[in-house]
């Protein structure tokens, strides 16, 4: 095989770009200062976080104060979810609505909530991946605190009728929460237009680094504090500020969000010649609407070829990817995603998602193409369940 | 997930992969549910295991593991192949993360499942010998 | 005034040192992957973290299994307490103490859990800032819940007794959590010995960047999620991993516990030469214990000069420091810090922290010895309260 190096999981995390990186250093290096301190040091960092904040806010069509940094998407979402439902407890507003497809920073949180006492309707996504407006609307009651529902998935792509699901939470008078983290530089969000009340989205997945969140709240919009203690961010979320990281998601999300269209036109031709190529691939499936997904986003079924063994086959080949079997988990269960569009655990288990950027080249997706369709073929080489398929002794639906 | 180089080593170059069209034994385990299935085939010769092949669905673990389990039992006699456990498996692969050391008990189990096969056909009841072959706890809970 | 730059502000935060800005470079930079991908990028980077996971139990008298990566010293702060009374009061135990002179991210979030019903003691701290351990026994009842007492002052830099507290704890059969943020590195910690079950610390006051923190939870401690998601750090913290800072974490405090007795022999002569110079300075006064305290800090007050005056005077002199005064925070009231201690608003307006460390030379403790005088003089003739009590028109108690 090619010696070559592909990055192509990029919905887990990107590289840092050199922009980025460079208008950062400085603020690990001399500007060091604390952004809340009053001596110059500390004024120049205080300046440079609130360029970033404005850098946020104009991204998003918000005002800057209406941004605040976090530490992480996860925690963005925590501080959405439970500081909602925690708020609105208060009024007997104690149901919420989000989709069984939602990362786990909201599921994990939703669960949280349940033992705590709240009930949350699961809404499901259909074999498209897409939840039905029509079925948030059935949803709401008068207890409805909060919908909460993912702009993109992270594991198939698919991207949601936020803009309808926003016009009907205000509609309804119910706050409406998206986890952006997936579309952020990848579909054009506008908070007022769209009628988002409060958005998550992290760093590391539009090239600024790990470790750095902000969640948009609308003005008006007042829920207790995730992380209390000092006066940072108008005393709603405390921790010295992270000024490096703040200022590079400010660099970050100015350049992911200000030619999107430019990279959809880019992306999305690489991401559909992979699709092609291995869809030839004989008892393969692609999981996800194929219209309405992140330009970058492939996600495939190979029935016979066990995801791990081929996200570390393919890494053999130099190409890092991902994978909803359970194996890479280490939990029993594949990806809650997958099921919830109806694979089998079978087919789930032998999935393999490619996730490309504009980093990327055509040499990156020939590579791709020519590498996938032999690792799949080996892995089932030396699978029982694949023999059985072949000698009929086994049914598998696709 | 922590995989040692040992583990990468036998994920990327399996050894004795592959079916025994006249095997005196195989025994297959696990279930497609879980992700993980072992198939193993065994010759035996003079009480000893002259040769062996597997085939396997699953992790790089699961992968592993059947590789060197099968390198362990070949050319052993019966009695030791019989005395194969998954810790046994785990230490030749200089371990293994704790979510994958069930793939290792399939392994055992693979390994046992493959001698009662060939108990079997020679008349013998395996169970006093090889003893139950459960299916794997995890894996009956799903 | 001499051209000169001095940073003395080290306990709200330190320069990123060389040592430790080149190890979380390369994570920064190539070694970009998810720390829990199964290719060889985000395996190099999962092991990168467990290594600083090691360094960090090292550091502490840990296992690195009861090590947990957080995104600052606040949100380890909110984790423990807010996780520990949750859990502990579905045993009917809503009892927290703690002392009047935390910092904040206890403070407040001990103010949070009052409003949902739980009971917190704080407990004096006297003039000299040191909880007094009997009081601590005194304060515990059958339905305390957790005892949280920072190891160090961050204004006043007194020491506490945790040790003694610990043993208290734990022959009460109590939970007892310290704020050590700014403790590490400057007293020897052993959490075993010292009978500690949870400890926060913070990445940016010992060299390493902003936005990174620990929370030490002895093996058997189990409290309820505040980020829930993904199954980073064995399911307990969610969020993408923060490798390079993780790393950069990892390294520095290695470097800070490497020779505790080495910094104090350096740095407390340092310390200790400001506070007798400053000494001289008419109607001055030591805040905090002038033995038990921090081998770096310098906490005075100068009647007559406010605050924050004081701070822009020194920086334009080129020294970076901090006060307590109301005005350095856009609040009204002083450190609640200093009042704790019995200063009375005046005073508490004319105060100082100066704290240095290791990087620190002699002639940075000229230049402070030689700007403050001038500077607290420069405030005091411009300033009407002065004249008052100079005319004997008023009487402060120091
Ligand atoms: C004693 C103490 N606790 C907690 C913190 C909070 O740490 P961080 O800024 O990392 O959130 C600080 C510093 O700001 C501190 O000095
Ligand atoms: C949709 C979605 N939400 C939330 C997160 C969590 O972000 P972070 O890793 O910054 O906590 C991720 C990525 O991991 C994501 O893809
Ligand atoms: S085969 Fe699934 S974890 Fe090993
Ligand atoms: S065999 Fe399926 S989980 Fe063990």
């Amino acid at each position: 095989m090619m010696k070559r190096f592909v990055y192509a999981d990029n919905s887990a995390t990107t590289k840092i770009s050199d922009a980025v990186f460079n208008e950062m250093l400085p603020w690990l290096k001399e500007g060091y200062g604390n952004a809340s301190s009053i001596y110059a040091l500390g004024r120049e960092a205080g300046f440079a976080v609130e360029r970033a904040r404005k850098q946020v806010a104009d991204a998003l069509g918000a005002q800057p104060s209406e941004i605040y940094f976090t530490g992480c998407g996860s925690e963005s979402d925590n501080w959405a979810v439970k500081g909602a439902a925690h708020k609105l407890a208060a009024k007997g507003k104690k149901h919420i609505i989000t989709t069984v497809f939602e990362h786990h920073a909201i599921l994990h949180t939703c669960q949280a909530l349940e033992k705590e006492g709240f009930e949350v309707t699961y809404l499901p996504v259909y074999e498209n991946g897409i939840v039905r407006v029509q079925d948030v609307e059935n949803a709401i009651r008068e207890d409805t605190a909060l919908v909460t529902i993912m702009y993109a998935n992270n594991e198939i792509g698919t991207i949601q009728p936020i803009s309808q699901i926003g016009a009907l939470c205000r509609e309804k008078n119910v706050w409406f929460h998206t986890d952006a983290v997936q579309a952020v530089g990848n579909v054009p969000i506008d908070v007022k237009e769209q009628n988002i009340d409060m958005l998550s989205l992290s760093g590391h997945k539009i090239h600024a680094p790990k470790g750095i969140g902000v969640l948009y709240m609308k003005k008006g919009i007042v829920i207790p504090n995730l992380i209390d203690g000092g006066g940072q961010e108008r005393g709603r979320r405390a921790g010295t500020e992270n000024v490096a990281s703040i200022v590079a998601l400010g660099k970050a999300i100015e350049l992911a969000c200000e030619d999107i269209p430019g990279r959809i036109a880019k992306v999305s031709p690489m991401r559909d010649k992979i699709i092609d190529a291995l869809s030839k691939i004989p008892y393969s499936r692609v999981n996800g609407d194929r219209e309405r997904r992140l330009n970058g986003n492939v996600n495939m079924s190979f029935i016979g070829a066990e995801g791990e063994a081929l996200l570390l086959s393919l890494d053999l080949a130099g190409i890092c990817a991902s994978s909803g079997s359970a194996c890479t988990t280490g939990s029993l269960d594949p990806s809650h995603v997958l099921l919830a569009i109806g694979l089998s655990h079978e087919v789930a288990h032998g999935s393999l998602r490619i996730t490309i950027n504009e980093d990327n080249d055509q040499a990156d997706i020939d590579h791709i193409i020519q590498t996938v369709p032999q690792v799949v073929e080996k892995l089932r080489a030396m699978s029982p369940m694949w023999e059985d398929l072949m000698k009929n002794k086994k049914e598998v639906k696709l | 997930m922590l995989y040692s180089d040992k583990v990468l080593e036998h994920f990327a170059a399996p050894h004795n992969v592959g079916e025994l069209p006249d095997a005196d034994g195989v025994g297959e385990v696990g279930n497609a549910k879980c992700g993980d299935i072992m198939k193993m085939y065994i010759k035996v010769d003079d009480g000893k295991i002259s040769d062996v092949k597997f085939k396997t669905f699953g992790c790089g673990a699961a992968i592993a593991t059947s590789s060197i389990a099968t390198d362990m039992i070949k050319g052993a006699s019966i009695e030791d192949a019989l005395k194969l456990t998954n810790s046994a498996v785990v230490e030749a692969l200089d371990g293994l993360p704790a979510s994958k050391v069930h793939c290792s008990v399939l392994a055992e189990q693979a390994v046992k499942a493959a001698l009662a096969d060939y108990y079997r056909k020679q008349g013998v009841d395996p169970t006093p010998i090889v003893g139950e072959i459960g299916e794997c706890e995890a894996c009956h809970n799903l």
